[in-house]
């Protein structure tokens, strides 16, 4: 059932295909397959019908099964998913009118769209990191939507290595605790918390699985391919990276919240980067110009108290970040698609040649307002709300919680400042340097804010009727033994609705400075945050292609004598290895009376050798030399009474010569590559080699097998093969399969030579 | 150098060789010898033959009209191969025969023997490939 | 019989070290040559007539024949390829030699 | 009393490879290699007599049969390889 | 009976282009495509009876088992004939297309079948002389290919590839040597049974490390790789792709063969080295593979590292890493292929190999872009294409074996292959024709349908390597265990 909705979805992927020619409701058209997967999923119901386990087998080998695990968790983020969806559609089918490759374009967030889906209701956490890797790379195809400019094409490159970082990890990570459970279903998982904890790999897969976590949601220190992400049709922007995609990181780590919860990593590692990404992407927003940039960087922030809520791992604070996460994705999907409206209808997203829009853009100023009272935490929006319970978890933590309630109290001051800021600038603002005159918005585009805005402020008003149980059981998918929390607007006056007063108060006091402080804020960011991380980036990427050039400049020179050397060197260590690790296991050599006939042939065999060696001699007098050496191995063969192999050696040698001579005149002039110094080098390495290859077969031949298959070779040669010759035999029968080969062998060897002499280039 | 010596030696020579390396080829079964070593010989025996005519206008069309041995020979011994297989269990299953001659009398032949005269032709048509074109690539002087 | 077998094989033994030391001593090519050629086809035929005696069988009779037949039909022939060619490529002559036929020919 | 004297016919023989072989490394010309490497082609076949005594198997003729009618293909090609690089330098 | 096809028909169809040299083109093109064909369904009739019977054995000659020459078959050789055969067959489609004049000639047709038998030979040896001959014909075959056209640079690619193949012929040899007068047997099961009847007191060490050198340098492990990307880009792109593909899995699969044999349970010496050099050549392939911008030495550089993958399954030698191992062959051999098929389809288009000077492809040729993307994934192994599921069995062996390190290195090496792949991406497919390039006066030429086909066609095969993956993974299970059934194979071979 859960299969069919995510198979569904990937294959409607293929849908804008066919429906190519309908360029004015494409994203009309294309909006029907959330609706319908929404309104399936709904069905599901897991609020009042409890978990929904659905399994299939597809790879049992592997642990690798396509099972489903649908619990209140989730369902939460289905709905948010399918939900979000439906808006982004809606809202692209205006925003990407004049574009070509729409068609690419939604088929791409279509299959996101699946692979989201299929990510947040695997049971099966490899599958899980399928759907992963897949949204990472529909991310990257939607970022670099506008391949021909290159800033997209970096983006993208960025995005995905970073994010593919992650993945390799977590992949890493799975098998690590994979291994220690001894499955991959999640449920298995949750049911041996303790047994994983206990093991002495868990530690190196959690941090593997944070190491994941951090780069997909931009967590500090991988922040910086949010912004840069920016690049993207705005439709992407808000519905990958801010509602959906970023949050996947959070997903995973609320999904392995039972396992990894009680842990000290978990509960130190978190909150930290947690809350240092809060601080610094919220104040970053306010130094910057660009709208998307701007709001970017709060989703950076906001991610940040995410992962830190999640850190803290209370009843209260999960709670918190469910409710945060829900608060963030509504409002901020609906800040990107105004902030894309502003854009088209004005030409620029520059909040300082921006202002004044109030008058031209009625219905989008009132919007916006709107939500960004909701992203301030103004009461009585839905943003009011997930603040409150951030500093309610943020204060009942035990030793840390000054520190947290700070990092909470500063990081909410910067996003005050950033609503204040970013509408004054916008809409309120006398002065103006519009590249165009601004039009109204279109419907489709106007649509979705405006639902999401009304959805925020009810969902403010009446936490109670609309969202309580979707949280509620999303929270006892993580918490089990949870007690139920109530959702209220006004929570009494306690020190939680103080610090949001401050928060707000001090907000807005910075706001009324604006002329002191946003430029005393703007030269501070450029003074201390002089590394900036995306550049740096690049420069790793750079510095790292040059040095692997250099590299492979070193090892991969071209000049075949070196290569040469270097496997007779390997081979040689290798082989002198072996000798010494098995000296001993050798008997001595038995002599009889011709062997020192041999020995003498052996000398001069071993001296015509290193004879052959200077350059000087010419190719001719090496071929003769080789001549000689040949000549005599045919001798050894002879006393050993291989008359077949002294004559073929003889023949070939012979022959070899000749052919050689007949190829001399083609070479070109002969040119000494080698000084004395690599003559004496080679000098030695070849005696190292040779040696070791003398060593071996003086061992081989000094301790023989007892049975060999010669022998049966003897017996039956001439019974049963009617040969008195052995070796011809072996050649025509025993072995006759070699022969064949070996012919073959000659004749292709003709056909090189044909082709080389008659395919010549002139 | 292009002396009436070498020729003459040459023209004796090469019949030498091709005779020799026949008789070498066919008693190769229980004598030193056999399909390759008979044919490297005969291999020799035209590169001689090649060094001293190779001014003659008719060597070149002589040596072409041989290069197709080495394909005759693979089929031959492929087709020994596989006439085990026909008439026998196995591919290369060596197969007996008693012919009776007139004259000769009785000869035991078998499939070796053929896969052997593949081998040599394979080897004699290799050698007179690669001595053509090489010849042919030079237009010695 | 084994005492000719024994003086043939040593006599051509001999020849063939004769040759060998030739090979070495002498001053030029053209010398060298003879003596590298010469005496050992000479000492080849006498320890091949050697052999055929000691095996003393019509067959390795004429396939010795046959042998020294191809012996004195080849090494003529490639000393004097080695001859010419020594020749053409002016290779150094020995000082006291007086008499050049081939250089006459080839200049008239 | 034959297989005494074979020892020394063999030794005899050695040297004369040995001596060839310094003609052979030594040089000067490439003529004078390829002199050499005929010489020790005949020492090759006073071996295999030699050997085919010792061994009292006459089939080591064979093989004599084979050298003796490669050895001098390979001389005379040498030969060849050098006029024609002489006449080609005489040309240009 | 059937064991002996994969070579008789390879070199019949050798036989038939060379004796149709007078014939008229569009005759020999057939015969060729028929080779193919007939090739093709051999191979995967013997994989589907192997999968019936187990083992498909046959007597050269007739002769038994340790004294003649032992062909056999077993899942793994059936994987790798059907494999091999499938791979060069489509290049064969592909390279009548290309449009050079010399690879429509009998001489090529018959260096084709002739690397064919060669690989099949290697894959049914049961014999190690005779797989050291089936490496021969192989390797004349591969020899003459690369020289195929003899360019210049070709020669030179060419010297270094012939020399370095005849150093590894020459350790092969040698330790078949030494092998033989160690334990006097060359028939592989037999040698298996003496190794396990002498219980450890036999000493192999040297043998099978002069045969494991010789392997390396056909399958280029690390430190023997130099030959490979200084002579894969010179030939005419058919060539470089099927060699990409085939060649050095052939080497890999006779150490896996050969090593499994001899593989005693607790040898510490070759398992640590086999996993040394799988991350040696991992890194040192991937990391000079980054700073290519030649498509052709970049693939081949990528080819080093992708061994290593291959390698780690064998030093793991566990049933999990040897399929992963066998599976990673399979989606590599498919996907490497292509990858140079596409180079060379872009080549046609963009009449560059330079990924700085082409660019475009996407913008006028999506469908070629697309199936550069699948391709390009499925090397770097993201889910759920088929790289992955190779990768994803070798690391989870190797975390079974507590391999850490090697693990690390896997995973490693896949993000920078994902980076270089994004390189080509970039570069040839995203970007723009560059203003300064020097072929910028190119007009998008039309790629001929058939090179086309012949990709599509490769692509089919990654995709359906993910749908049809557990009837896959089955399959490399199953020739993973035999592997690992030592006593088996000696018992259906020798009948003790």
């Amino acid at each position: 059932m859960i299969l069919t909705a995510i198979l569904f979805a990937i294959l409607a992927s293929c849908l804008p295909f066919l429906f190519m020619k309908a360029k004015r409701t494409q994203g009309w058209l294309v909006a029907i397959v959330p609706a319908l997967l929404l309104f399936g999923f709904l069905s599901l119901d897991t609020v009042n019908q409890g978990n929904i386990v659905e399994q299939n087998n597809w790879l049992p080998l592997l642990g690798l099964n396509i099972n489903f695990y649908i619990d209140g968790l989730s369902s939460l983020f289905i709905y948010l998913i399918l939900g979000m969806g439906i808006f982004v559609f809606a809202y692209a089918n205006g925003y990407m009118k004049s574009y070509p490759g729409k068609s690419r374009f939604y088929s791409f967030l279509l299959l996101f769209m699946a692979a989201m889906l299929g990510l947040v209701s695997a049971g099966n956490m490899i599958l899980l990191f399928i759907f992963w890797e897949l949204t990472s790379v529909s991310s990257f195809m939607l970022i670099s939507f506008f391949h021909d400019k290159e800033g997209a094409r970096k983006a993208a490159l960025q995005a995905l290595l970073i994010t593919s970082i992650g993945g390799l990890s977590i992949l890493g990570g799975f098998i690590i605790i994979g291994s220690i459970v001894g499955s991959y279903e999640i449920q298995d998982w949750i049911a041996q918390a303790s047994l994983i904890t206990s093991s002495k790999y868990s530690t190196a897969a959690l941090i593997l699985i944070i190491l994941g976590a951090f780069t997909k949601s931009a967590q500090f220190p991988f922040h910086f391919w949010l912004p840069n992400a920016m690049v993207a049709p705005t439709p992407v922007s808000a519905y990958l990276h801010s509602a959906t995609m970023v949050k996947a990181g959070v997903f995973l780590l609320m999904r392995l919240g039972p396992i990894f919860g009680p842990t000290d990593i978990w509960q130190f590692v978190l909150p930290l980067f947690g809350s240092i990404t809060f601080l610094l992407g919220a104040f970053f927003a306010v130094v910057q110009s660009d709208l998307k940039r701007i709001f970017a960087y709060t989703t950076v922030s906001s991610l940040g108290a995410l992962v830190m809520l999640i850190g803290i791992d209370t009843d209260l604070s999960i709670r918190a970040a469910l409710m945060f996460l829900l608060v963030h994705s509504l409002y901020k999907g609906a800040l990107f698609m105004l902030a894309g409206i502003i854009d088209k209808r004005v030409g620029t997203r520059d909040i300082y040649l921006l202002g004044g829009l109030r008058k031209p853009m009625p219905i989008v100023t009132t919007i916006t307002t709107l939500v960004l009272t909701s992203m301030a935490g103004v009461p009585p929006l839905i943003g009011f709300l997930g603040k409150e319970m951030i500093y309610e978890a943020s204060i009942q933590v035990p030793v840390v919680a000054p520190y947290l309630i700070t990092f909470s109290i500063l990081g909410n001051i910067f996003m005050v400042l950033t609503s204040l800021y970013v509408g004054y600038m916008v809409f309120f603002r006398k002065e103006h340097h519009w590249p165009k005159q601004p039009q109204r918005a279109g419907i489709s585009m106007a649509f979705g804010p405006l639902l999401l805005a009304s959805a925020s402020l009810l969902f403010g008003v009446l936490p109670q009727a609309s969202i309580q149980p979707y949280l509620q059981s999303a929270i006892e998918a993580i918490k089990p033994e949870h007690v139920e929390l109530k959702i209220k607007l006004w929570h009494g006056f306690n020190k939680v609705l103080l610090l949001s007063i401050a928060t707000v108060f001090m907000g807005s006091l910075l706001f009324m400075f604006r002329r002191i402080t946003v430029p005393f804020f703007v030269t501070f960011y450029k003074k201390v945050f002089t590394i900036h991380f995306s550049d740096r980036f690049f420069s790793i990427i750079d510095r790292f292609m040059r040095m692997n050039q250099r590299k492979a400049d070193v090892v991969q020179h071209g000049y075949q004598r070196r290569y040469l050397s270097t496997i007779f060197l390997f081979a040689s260590i290798l082989l002198w290895y072996i000798i010494v690790q098995t000296w001993g296991s050798r008997s001595a050599v038995q002599y009889d009376s011709l062997s020192w006939v041999l020995a003498v042939i052996c000398l001069i065999i071993v001296g015509l050798s290193f004879m052959s060696l200077p350059a000087r001699l010419g190719r001719v007098s090496v071929i003769t030399i080789i001549g000689g050496i040949g000549y005599s191995v045919a001798a050894i063969y002879l006393f050993y009474g291989a008359i077949d192999l002294a004559i073929t050696q003889i023949l070939v040698d012979s022959l070899t010569v000749i052919l050689l001579v007949l190829v001399l005149p083609k070479l070109p002039r002969l040119v000494a590559f080698t000084n004395a110094r690599g003559v004496v080098r080679d000098m030695v390495l070849a005696t190292v080699f040779g040696s070791a290859m003398g060593i071996i077969a003086y061992t081989s031949a000094t301790n023989p097998a007892a049975n060999k298959i010669s022998d049966f070779f003897e017996e039956f040669s001439l019974s049963i093969a009617h040969g008195k010759n052995i070796v011809n035999v072996i050649l025509v029968d025993f072995r006759g399969i070699d022969t064949l080969g070996e012919i073959t062998v000659l004749v292709l060897a003709s056909l090189g030579i044909y082709t080389l002499l008659k395919f010549k280039q002139s | 150098m292009n002396t009436t010596l070498l020729q003459l030696a040459a023209r004796a020579i090469r019949i030498m060789m091709l005779v020799i390396s026949v008789f070498v080829l066919l008693r190769g079964h229980n004598q030193p010898g056999g399909g390759f070593i008979g044919g490297l010989l005969a291999g020799g025996g035209i590169v001689i033959y090649v060094i001293a005519f190779h001014t003659h206008q008719l060597l070149s069309k002589t040596l072409r009209a041989m290069a197709p041995l080495r394909v005759i020979g693979l089929v031959l011994a492929l087709g020994s191969g596989v006439l085990g297989m026909v008439l026998g269990k196995s591919f290369l299953h060596a197969q007996w025969f008693n012919l009776n001659i007139p004259l000769l009398g009785t000869l035991h032949m078998g499939t070796p023997l053929l896969f052997d005269i593949g081998v040599y032709l394979a080897v004699t048509g290799v050698m007179v490939m690669v001595i053509l074109l090489l010849m042919e690539d030079r237009k010695w002087n | 019989m084994e005492i000719v077998i024994i003086i043939l094989l040593l006599l051509g033994s001999l020849l063939m070290l004769l040759g060998a030391i030739g090979l070495v001593r002498f001053p030029d090519i053209f010398m060298r040559m003879h003596a590298g050629t010469k005496a050992p086809s000479l000492g080849s035929m006498l320890m091949l007539i050697a052999s055929a005696l000691y095996f003393g069988t019509l067959s390795i009779f004429i396939e010795v024949l046959i042998i020294i037949a191809i012996i004195f039909i080849t090494t003529p022939v490639g000393s004097h390829a080695i001859g010419t060619t020594a020749h053409r490529l002016k290779l150094k002559k020995w000082e006291r030699m007086k008499i050049d036929d081939l250089e006459r020919d080839e200049n008239m | 009393m034959i297989s005494t004297a074979i020892y020394i016919v063999i030794g005899i023989l050695l040297l004369a490879m040995v001596l060839s072989v310094a003609r052979l490394v030594k040089g000067p010309s490439t003529s004078d290699r390829i002199v050499s490497l005929d010489m020790i082609g005949s020492v090759l076949i006073g071996i295999i007599i030699c050997l085919s005594i010792i061994k009292d198997n006459s089939i080591y003729l064979d093989a004599i049969l084979i050298i003796s009618l490669i050895l001098f293909v390979g001389t005379v090609a040498m030969s060849k390889y050098l006029t024609e690089n002489v006449s080609k330098k005489w040309k240009s | 009976m059937i064991v002996f096809a994969p070579i008789i028909i390879p070199l019949i169809f050798i036989i038939l282009s060379l004796s149709l040299g007078k014939a008229s083109g569009a005759v020999q093109r057939i015969v060729f495509m028929a080779g193919n064909v007939t090739t093709i369904g051999v191979a995967v009739t013997i994989l589907r009876r192997v999968l019936n019977e187990g083992y498909l054995v046959a007597q050269a000659g007739a002769w038994e088992a340790p004294y003649g020459i032992t062909m056999v078959a077993d899942t793994f050789s059936g994987i790798m004939l059907t494999l091999t055969s499938l791979t060069v067959g489509v290049v064969s489609l592909y390279s009548m297309a290309w449009r050079e004049d010399k690879l429509n000639k009998p001489v090529f047709f018959a260096l084709i079948f002739g690397l064919q038998m060669g690989m099949n030979g290697a894959f049914i040896a049961g014999d190690l002389f005779n797989l050291y001959v089936w490496f021969e014909v192989m390797l004349i075959s591969s020899f003459v290919l690369i020289s195929y056209g003899s360019k210049k640079i070709q020669l030179k690619g060419t010297l270094k590839y012939v020399t370095m193949n005849l150093v590894s012929s020459f350790f092969f040899v040698a330790g078949i040597a030494v092998l033989y007068s160690a334990v006097g047997t060359l028939n592989m099961a037999d040698l298996a049974y003496r190794v396990r009847e002498a219980n450890g007191e036999l000493n192999l060490f040297a043998p099978s490390a002069l045969i494991l050198m010789g392997f390396a340098v056909k399958s280029a492990i690390f430190p023997f790789f130099f030959w490979l990307p200084d002579s894969y880009h010179t030939p005419p792109l058919p060539v470089t792709a099927l060699f990409s593909g085939t060649l050095t899995k052939v080497g890999v699969y006779s150490m896996i063969r050969f090593y499994s044999l001899i593989h005693l349970p607790g040898d510490v010496f070759y398992t640590q080295l086999f996993l040394f050099i799988a991350s040696t050549t991992m890194i040192s392939g991937v990391l000079m593979a980054t700073s290519q911008f030649e498509v052709r030495r970049l693939l081949s550089f990528h080819i080093v590292s992708q061994i290593g993958y291959m390698i780690m399954g064998l030093g793991l030698f566990t049933r999990l890493a040897l399929t992963g191992a066998i599976f990673y062959i399979i989606g590599h051999c498919i996907v490497k292929t292509n990858l140079f098929l596409l180079s060379g389809i872009g080549y046609k288009i963009t009449g560059t190999f330079n990924l700085k000077q082409s660019g475009g492809l996407m913008k006028h040729k999506p469908f070629i872009a697309i199936l550069f993307f699948i391709s390009a994934l499925a090397l770097v192994g993201i889910p759920p294409l088929s790289g992955f599921f190779g990768k994803f069995m070798l690391i989870k062996g190797g975390v079974e074996s507590h391999e850490f390190i090697h693990v690390a290195s896997a995973l490693g090496v896949s993000f920078l292959t994902l980076f270089s792949m994004l390189k080509i991406w970039n570069e040839a497919y995203a970007k723009d024709i560059p203003e300064d390039s020097q072929t910028q006066d190119f007009q998008f030429g039309k790629a001929p349908k058939q090179l086309v086909i012949s990709s599509v066609i490769l692509v089919v095969v990654t995709l359906s390597l993910t749908f049809g993956s557990k009837f896959i993974i089955d399959i490399c299970d199953t020739a993973a265990n035999q592997l690992l059934d030592i006593d088996g194979y000696i018992r259906v071979i020798l009948n003790r």
